[in-house]
């Protein structure tokens, strides 16, 4: 009975623990209540991909329905794959979620959270597995809105300004991603992705299709803060509770590259979407623009949090960059990041979410004499760094790698060397952590700041672990995301 | 006990009409709509005679193609203003009795100076009205007191 | 212990090393002991793995294999072998003799200090055993990584921009050029595996052979190769055992090292000679060698001038490399080994000088010899084996450079080689000349010269018999077995020849 | 100055209506155009004019806060619920085929369930967030 | 004709909207928006019979409740800077 | 009767048109707040009500005028109780009505 | 339907490209909602007014039973809306307590007050 429906489950068991969040109003039942969810989640994620990877790609029909009409949900070896990413991000949060909100979150909040967060798990779970075009944007707008509650939680007030500017700007996003589905709608008449996929066909080259793909991407590089259209993410990373920063920056972007990926791949087809259309002229440069500037201006942050949010800028950089090289290779990178960049950047980020629970800020300067006083956040921070620079060992290295092989493949010489040369710019904002946290002195009477409790040391430890696991061991990562690559690629054709 | 009962066959005459499905399933639910509401407006304390005129009802159906005939004849005088190049109005505060017993007859008389365009009520007292006019006929119109009898005819007795 | 075993185990000795150290910080002399016990645990055991190497055994271990085709493993072959030898070997006495001078000085941080000195020690050996270019470069960055620290021990303003330049120019170099080098290598050949005889032969050709080598040497930033050479002068601001560290031991002997196995491993010598793209490196080499000794010459700091004095010698191993001849590979290998110990020497002693007597400048040491005979007497052993002169382990490896040059008609860089000699005599010799025949400054005498230091009167365990003022025993001792070093390996030349020959095997 | 007797006696007359309209809207949303949200929608705004005309105050002796949340919950388990029973009884999700013998019966109260949650949801969160604005400058 | 109501419909709105824009008080605006509510119930309306789908009528019916509300919730925003005060004890719009 | 019906309801809904504009032109033309009033009660009611009625007149006699007639019948009651909302809210604020033609009072 | 199906689009554009100048041009941060709720509603005009679908297919769901169709078109634009009104009523929310914190909902103000300490 569970095994056939997990589908369903996947999204309905965490929809349904929301409710009953609300209906304890209670922090520590909620938190039982979300975790538990989650936990199943996770576990049904990881038995669907096992499915996936065993019997081909499932489709399961919502309310029995044939699949044109009713809504399908499908998953292939990317939505398996990205599945298992989010809802594995989503336990790891939980797990470490108890101790940082009970300092940064007031405690009569923290149903609301993991009601939210349960919210945001479900948007973001739905909008993977759906094989319904008018679903992914319901369950994007599911999780968008419960991720703007979650900003809002954050304690200073910025939070609240973050959160609003975060608002408008996805809002605007996901409205032109409707408008893009609306318009695809009305020139297949179906709403099913295989089915438009199959009907596009006679009418790919029309304006109205045309005008649907440009809207869609726009929306949907907003949603995945691709440069320039990036500017609601640093704030909103900034301000929000380290957890939500965590849990949003491991996942929400993560997922909007989904959708990305999904529609030019699936619905679109790459000869459309690349050869039609300038969207390969315009990807690639904006890509790489992204990932040379958001560094950079990374390197002069003042807030940890800060810093590491336009390095996501900077790494959706490299996501989108291997799906525009459209090769096997390059898709193969751009997934294989899309994972890895959620291992190693919400390691980071609940390394920081540790020393905002301790020391109560963020500020790079508040990090002096760290290394000594927190040693295993402040190890989890460099191996995740290194991560992030691409250093061997790490899964950051293996990201790398596939992007500088696909670059070389096509023989694009620049960009290959333009990612490597940007790992240098990764260099220098890890760094000046590093450096201050271990280089630096502490300010005097510092001496009370301990280690963070073993319950959030445990969660992120785990992600560290993954990180260095997934980067001697890629045949669950690069293995799956290969075979997702050659089936997008593949399916098209 | 009155009201509770006129409201609750006037509800259920208009989920009849509303409605256009007469099967036993969705005239239950309409029997279990209106009780549903009739419990929540008695526990919201608004089933009066303000909010069920039953009284009056009868009195108010003759007044009101009286009425209509008023705003369609104000409205003409109106819409003759808007359309005249040098839009020739006069507006002025102006008060007028209000010689209604009860809430709801002051309501009527309140609202029908509203809607019958060049005059709006804008504050009403226990025995009388402030108006806005928009001309010296609106005003002579209202202070002739022919809507002021009218709606006091409505209100009755009771 | 077959060799697989040693093989495995002497990876982890260092490490070990490393975890016991950081443990047992607060005790230092428990702490020194684990150094220097785990020194001679690991050159024993990377000793035991020779006889099998010299009997054409290629002990292999694969620890993971991340990607078909893309392995982390070992294995050791005749040029790891040396290297090995080398850093293990040199890490006992480098060891001892930073016991000696962090003691002497009063270092503070000493923990981390010894702890890093092993974790570098680790990314050495596993830079020797290194059995492809993934695994190699992984444990070349870690050896940047861990010897960062080091570096930046003193925590001054200008030890952290000394750090950051060094930093800067490895990472930047090893990211853009060795690692995009090992990328495409495995692009076009589907491995990256060292073997016998190359794997690009037949699979590359024309210019890309000389863009891949170029990447390869330029991005092998720790060769120092110029322009890329200004990371190895900076670091200079670290304790004198790091620069010993760096100079002879770890660092720029990794980066020759990576340069000389790529060339036989990857290119194949008879390949690279064939395609004729080693022309321009031998010409870079050249070139360095010369401007570098000119550099040296017009420096008076005398670390600074043994900075420049190593960016020349590694040059020469380039140069080996670059030949892509049998003499020229065996030659730069064994310039490894020589250069190490010849460079060791010196390094010491201007260690030992700066312990002892707070002189850092070559225009302050008129007279130093009388106070400190041994040390100089040293310095004198070291020079000339860097110089190149018999019976010093230099003159074998240059000889056979030279015969490379020779071999390749290579006329010019030839003489540049010849030539070159002359220069080391030029800024070697007259430090060794004001030390024992110039009188000594009056101005200089009572030691506040040294920029770094805040003593008043001598350290603690300075020996002071008479007017002798020699470094303390564990500075001294060191200094005595690498000269002793620098004679031996002249004797045992042949050995290493033997060993070393199958590199170039076509 | 005398109470607002307008507003009042408008709201009062108009209120059970809108109510009866919202309930018309909810169990007619297989039919036409109607459904839950409608329904929940209009509900609320009934609420929310009762709130408005009568104070906050009076508003929350109709429905607490806690009883809004209780709603709001049950509304969304209720959706979910009907779901797992679907699921149960050998169906796919919302397959409401297998909530009776008949699958007519069946969808008929499958969606009417579906709906009845989702209106009572969509009316148990409109009315919180409007205390939730109105009650703020209180606090 | 349905054609000529719906031109006229959209004129009135329009004007509606420009009244809104030019103000110059509050009032005027709220009052704008109150008549491009009217305008656009009745748009629906005719809309909806024009298009053959008078089931839609009950959109019309919605749209003109919360036209009414809304103006109302405005107007009391206004007044007292919130929404808290009201109700026959505390004056609210009532007083 | 049929043809009666339909010639009604589409002289209703063109009256009611023009009435709709009439409306918003005087909401343009009018010089003051109250004045203003007045012309939005034209669209409200004439314009309004002839457009439903005549649509209640396409509809016949079917459940879909019933919710005509309820539209109309909420919409008459609806707008007059605004506007008096609004005119008495703009009052009590302090808001001046012009009287006369320019002067203020 | 013809005479209209032509130009709605430029409705639609226009109010798509109102309510994205308001929320780009104002300052205030209701108002700038307002903006974003036009250009929320613009589309629901778009889909509204779309008409008959190219090529639609007729929505009979079940192949046993004819007993519903399904609306398509009519349920986007209700969730659309559905999730406008959220949508509104979060942000609506994110400015009251954006009021209640920096006293102003101004977005030049709030910058003022953010830059002085
Ligand atoms: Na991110
Ligand atoms: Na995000």
């Amino acid at each position: 009975m569970i095994r056939e429906n997990l589908p369903a489950l996947q999204v309905v068991i965490p929809l349904m623990a929301a409710p009953i969040c609300i209906l304890f109003k209670n922090g520590r039942a909620a938190y039982g209540i979300a975790l538990a969810a989650t936990l199943f989640a996770f576990g049904a994620a990881i038995s669907l991909l096992t499915q996936v990877l065993g019997v081909g790609p499932i489709s399961y029909e919502l309310g029995g329905w044939a699949a044109p009409w009713g809504i399908e949900y499908r998953v292939d070896y990317l939505s398996g794959f990205v599945l298992v990413l989010v809802s594995g991000m989503g336990v790891v949060v939980q797990l470490f979620s108890p101790a940082s909100i009970k300092r940064e979150i007031d405690e009569e909040k923290h149903y609301l959270f993991h009601c939210a967060f349960l919210l945001c798990l479900t948007g973001l779970l739905g909008i993977v597995i759906t094989g319904d075009a008018f679903n992914v944007f319901v369950f994007l707008e599911i999780s968008a809105l419960s991720s703007y509650i979650l900003i809002s939680l954050g304690k200073h007030r910025r939070a609240l300004t973050s959160a609003y500017q975060y608002l408008i700007m996805g809002t605007i996003g996901s409205t032109f991603i409707l408008i893009g589905i609306g318009l695809l709608y009305m020139m297949t008449g179906t709403l099913n992705m295989a089915d438009i996929a199959a009907r596009i066909g006679p009418v790919a080259t029309t304006r109205t299709v045309l005008a649907a793909f440009a809207f869609f991407t726009v929306g949907v590089s907003i949603k995945m803060a691709l440069f320039p259209l990036h500017l609601w993410l640093p704030n909103a990373y900034a301000y929000a509770p380290s957890v939500v920063t965590a849990f949003l920056a491991a996942t929400a972007t993560k997922v909007a590259v989904y959708v990305l990926i999904r529609f030019t791949f699936t619905i679109f087809g790459e000869h459309f979407a690349f050869e039609e259309t300038p969207v390969a002229t315009l990807l690639m440069p904006l890509a790489l623009i992204g990932i040379v500037v958001a560094s950079s201006i990374a390197i002069f942050q003042k807030s940890v949090k800060r810093m590491l949010a336009y390095s996501s800028v900077a790494q959706i950089g490299y996501i989108v960059l291997g799906v525009s090289f459209v090769s096997v290779t390059g898709l193969t990178g751009g997934i294989v990041h899309l994972f890895n960049h959620a291992l190693m950047k919400g390691g980071l980020f609940l390394a920081v979410a540790c020393v905002v629970l301790r020391i109560g800020s963020d500020r790079i300067d508040d990090f002096a004499g760290l290394g000594r006083r927190m040693p295993v956040t402040m190890f989890a921070f460099v191996v995740a760094g290194l991560s992030m620079i691409g250093v061997p060992l790490t899964v950051g290295f293996i990201s790398k790698w596939f992007l500088i092989q696909a670059a070389i493949e096509k023989g694009w010489w620049p960009v290959a060397a333009l990612v490597l040369l940007s790992s240098l710019l990764a260099v220098a904002y890890i760094w000046r952590v590093v450096e201050i946290a271990y280089f630096r002195k502490p300010p005097e009477g510092e001496d009370r700041i301990t280690e963070a409790p073993v319950s959030m040391l445990l969660p992120m430890g785990a992600l560290i672990l993954a990180t260095i696991f997934f980067g001697l061991n890629t045949e669950a990562t690069a293995g799956v995301a290969r075979q997702a690559a050659e089936y997008l690629m593949g399916a098209v054709r | 006990m009155k009201y509770l009962i006129g409201l609750g066959v006037t509800l259920m005459a208009v989920w009849l009409l509303w409605s256009g499905h007469y099967s036993p399933l969705i005239i239950s639910f309409g029997v279990a709509s209106c009780a549903l509401v009739l419990a929540i407006t008695h526990r919201m304390n608004v089933v009066d005679n303000e909010a069920v005129p039953v009284e009056i009802t009868g009195r108010l159906l003759i007044y009101l193609p009286w009425l209509a005939w008023q705003v369609i004849l104000s409205n003409l005088a109106v819409a003759r203003i808007i359309l005249s190049p040098s839009l020739p109005i006069a507006p002025r505060l102006i008060r007028t009795p209000a010689g209604q017993k009860g809430e709801v007859g002051r309501v009527i008389f309140a609202n029908s100076i509203t809607l019958t365009p060049g005059t709006v009520s804008l504050i009403v007292n226990d025995n009388e009205i402030l108006v806005h006019a928009l001309t010296q006929e609106a005003e002579d119109d209202l202070q002739s007191g022919k809507m002021n009898e009218q709606v006091i005819r409505v209100e009755g007795n009771a | 212990m077959t060799s697989e075993f040693a093989l495995i185990a002497a990876p982890i000795i260092p490490l070990a090393a490393a975890l016991l150290v950081s443990l047992s910080g607060k005790i230092p002399n428990l702490r020194d002991s684990f150094s220097v016990l785990a020194g001679i645990i690991l050159f024993g055991t990377v000793v035991s793995i020779v006889p099998d190497i010299m009997a054409g055994g290629r002990p292999a271990f694969t620890v993971v294999e991340v990607m078909p085709g893309l392995a982390l493993g070992f294995l050791v072959e005749p040029l790891g072998m040396l290297f090995a030898l080398v850093a293990s070997g040199l890490w006992i006495v480098t060891t001892i003799y930073a016991i000696g001078y962090m003691r002497g000085h009063e270092e503070s941080n000493q923990t981390r200090f010894f702890a890093s000195f092993a974790v570098a020690i680790f990314a050495s050996i596993g830079v020797a055993f290194a059995s492809n270019l993934l695994t190699l470069f992984m444990f070349y960055e870690l050896l940047t990584l861990s010897t960062y620290p080091l570096v930046t021990h003193q925590r001054t303003d200008e030890a952290m921009r000394a750090g950051r330049v060094y930093l800067g120019i490895l990472f930047t170099t090893s990211i853009c050029f060795l690692l995009f080098a090992v990328i495409w290598t495995w692009v076009i050949t589907g491995t990256t595996d060292f073997t016998p005889g190359g794997i690009l032969a037949g699979k590359a050709e024309g210019a890309t052979v000389g863009v891949l080598l170029a990447l390869f040497a330029f991005g092998t930033g720790k060769a120092a190769l110029m322009p890329f050479h200004r990371w190895l002068p900076a670091a200079m601001v670290a304790p004198t055992p790091v620069s010993a560290l760096l100079h002879a031991v770890a660092v720029v002997k990794a980066g020759v090292f990576t340069i000389m196995k790529i060339v036989v491993y990857i290119f194949g010598i008879s390949f690279l000679a064939s395609t004729g793209s080693n022309q321009w490196l031998i010409w870079v080499a050249s070139a360095t060698i010369v401007l570098a000794s000119l550099v040296a010459l017009t420096k008076d700091n005398l670390k600074a001038r043994l900075a420049y004095s190593t960016v020349s010698q590694l040059s020469y191993i380039v140069l080996g490399a670059a030949l892509a001849n049998q003499a020229g590979v065996v030659g730069g290998s064994m310039h490894i080994a020589m250069h190490a110990f010849g460079k060791i020497t010196l390094f010491f002693c201007a260690g030992a000088i700066y312990v002892a007597h707070h002189k850092t400048k070559v225009s302050e040491m008129n007279g130093i010899g009388r106070q400190m005979p041994i040390t100089l007497f040293a310095f004198l052993i070291g020079s000339l084996s860097v110089i190149g002169l018999p019976p010093f382990g230099g003159s074998w490896s240059k000889w056979f450079i030279t015969m490379g040059a020779y071999e390749a008609e290579q006329m010019i860089p030839f003489a540049i080689l010849m030539v070159s000699s002359l220069l080391n005599v030029a800024y070697l010799l007259p430090i060794v000349f004001r030390g024992f025949f110039l009188a000594p400054k009056e101005t200089s005498d009572d030691g506040h010269v040294g920029h770094v230091s805040d003593h008043d009167g001598p350290s603690p365990g300075i020996w002071k018999i008479g007017a002798l003022r020699e470094a303390p025993l564990f500075c001294v001792l060191p200094i005595c077995m690498t000269a002793f070093g620098c004679l031996v390996l002249f004797f045992y030349a042949s050995e290493m020849h033997k060993m070393l020959l199958p590199l170039g095997a076509p | 100055m005398k109470r607002h007797s307008v507003l009042r006696v408008v709201a009062k007359l108009f209120l059970p209506y809108i109510l009866l309209f919202a309930l018309y809207v909810q169990f007619h949303g297989d039919f036409g155009p109607g459904g839950g949200f409608q329904a929940g929608v209009i509900f609320a705004a009934a609420f929310i004019l009762y709130a408005l005309i009568f104070g906050l105050r009076t508003a929350h002796k109709v429905a607490s806060a806690d009883l809004l949340r209780i709603l709001m919950a049950a509304g969304l388990l209720l959706y979910a619920s009907v779901g797992i029973v679907t699921m149960l009884k050998g169906g796919a999700y919302l397959d409401y085929n297998f909530l009776r013998h008949d699958p007519v019966h069946g969808q008929h109260l499958g969606i009417l369930l579906v709906e009845l949650g989702v209106g009572v949801t969509v009316a148990a969160v409109m009315v919180t967030i409007f205390f939730g604005f109105a009650d703020r400058k209180n606090r | 004709m349905y054609a000529v109501a719906i031109v006229s419909v959209l004129a009135t709105m329009f004007l509606a909207v420009s009244r809104a824009f030019a103000g110059p008080t509050v009032f005027d605006r709220i009052l704008a928006v109150n008549t491009f509510g009217t305008a656009t119930v009745l748009f629906i309306s005719v809309y909806v019979f024009m298009g053959g789908r008078p089931d839609f009528l009950d959109l019309a019916l919605v749209y003109a409740l919360l036209n009414f509300i809304g103006t109302i919730a405005v107007l009391k925003f206004l007044q007292f800077g919130n929404l808290a005060v009201g109700g026959e004890d505390e004056g609210g719009l009532d007083s | 009767m049929e043809l009666i019906l339909d010639m009604a309801s589409w002289i209703l809904i063109v009256v009611g048109s023009v009435f709709c504009v009439i409306g918003a032109v005087g909401l343009l033309r009018m010089p003051d707040f109250y004045s203003r009033i007045h012309a939005s009660g034209i669209t409200d009611t004439l314009g309004a009500g002839c457009i439903l009625g005549g649509l209640l007149l396409q509809s016949g006699l079917t459940l879909v005028s019933v919710k005509v007639a309820f539209l109309l019948f909420f919409a008459l009651i609806a707008s007059p109780t605004a506007a008096h909302a609004l005119a008495k809210a703009a009052y009590l604020t302090g808001e001046k009505p012009l009287t006369r033609r320019g002067k203020s009072a | 339907m013809d005479y209209f199906g032509l130009y709605n689009y430029w409705i639609v554009i226009f109010l798509m490209m109102t309510g994205f100048y308001i929320v780009i041009s104002r300052d205030n941060l209701i108002k700038k909602l307002i903006g974003l709720n036009i250009f929320q509603t613009s589309v629901f005009l778009l889909f509204i007014t779309m008409g008959k679908v190219k090529g639609g297919t007729a929505p009979i769901i079940n192949h046993h039973f004819d007993t519903y169709s399904n609306p398509l078109p009519h349920v986007l634009i209700l969730t659309a809306i559905v999730v406008g009104v959220a949508t509104m009523a979060v942000g609506l929310s994110l400015v009251v307590r954006i009021n209640e914190a920096y006293h102003t909902i101004e977005e030049d103000d709030i910058h003022l007050v953010e830059e002085e300490p």
